[in-house]
């Protein structure tokens, strides 16, 4: 299994990490989701969410979640995770996780799986601006 | 012996400041290390049930045993995504 | 809610899709799945499938299944699908779905859901080529 | 009264053609045209129980009552994605 994280102050370029992706000949399931700021926060209008993050702790944190995922999913090839940090604009992906595997059923379960993990113990926090 | 202490997201508005040093007997938990905090950080303690705590990139328990150079952390639930 | 249906001989250029992808604010989430050809079918390895579609009665199931997926997911706002026809290469996508709704929730159950029942009722079927 | 019949997938190589019209009588049922069909093509009975039928382009049962100019499709079971 390979693994990337990108931890990044820049826009997320789903375009290019498509066309980056590489799966071998018995992956039949690539799974992309991208969490997108929401233009409210509660009742509230927000313009962009600023995201602090712990740096040495959220990769060491991927990198153990990255980790139990192949170890419950052994089929998986590929698992890319892209967060941002500082400011998000309303619209703009915040959050951009891709998994492959042989089938689409263990692409989707891994795929919530992190996203439930990740929102569970990697040491990022949200502030919304106005 | 003396740990220091960070705080992540509004933990730095309820104490004031991103980092302390705090020092503790030989052998003190994380626990007694939280007891002395909340002295001096009162409003850290609205948040007692809701602190995740690490050592270093680990998360650990109330029951973990200092060690000098130990840095901890303290913050609220994570809110990544 | 919007749905875009495509059935196509081209290749998927899942980047060109992603740019046009269109989310007002109150959207969250967007998953996009991608269905591979795989190198082997049962035990044997193959070059190629073969997508044979009944197209007016394709486009007419889509319909159905966008719509129903719409009253089972009231707040999805977008959902498109691409399906090759024709000769898909291994390695080549021959499927892509989008879902975009305000969380990831109903976005994964939305998307497998869509897929499920696809592969049930769409009048779409494969013949392997060595 | 006379139906088209379309076939995909490999029953059109069970069959042997993509299409045939079958005379039927009035107020015949789908189970009734599949009778015929089996006696013309005996190959299609293996598939008697996975056989999907629509016409036009809704999936319909054998107790479908036929109407002069309905085209029926017959095929095996789905595999898109």
């Amino acid at each position: 299994m390979t693994t990337e994280l990108i931890l990044t102050t820049d826009p997320i370029d789903e375009a290019a990490l498509i066309a980056r992706r590489r799966a071998s000949a018995g992956m039949g399931a690539a799974i992309s989701f991208s969490g997108i700021v929401r233009g409210k926060e509660g009742a509230d209008a927000i313009s962009a969410i600023d995201y602090e993050a712990f740096r040495p702790m959220v990769e060491h944190q991927f990198k153990l979640l990255f980790a139990e995922a192949g170890q419950r999913w052994p089929v998986v090839e590929s698992i890319r995770l892209v967060h941002r940090v500082g400011v998000v604009k309303v619209g703009e992906p915040s959050l951009w996780v891709e998994v492959v595997t042989p089938h689409r059923s263990e692409a989707f379960a891994a795929c919530q799986w992190l996203i439930d993990e990740m929102k569970r113990i990697v040491p990022i926090w949200k502030k919304p601006l106005l | 012996m003396t740990v220091r202490v960070h705080f992540y997201s509004y933990f730095k508005e309820l104490t004031g400041c991103p980092s302390t040093e705090e020092t503790v007997v030989e052998g003190a938990t994380i626990d007694q290390l939280l007891g002395q905090l909340y002295g001096r950080f009162p409003k850290l303690t609205a948040m007692r049930n809701s602190t995740l705590i690490a050592v270093g990139v680990d998360y650990q328990g109330r029951s973990y045993v200092l060690k000098t150079g130990d840095e901890v952390s303290l913050f609220p639930p994570v809110q990544g995504g």
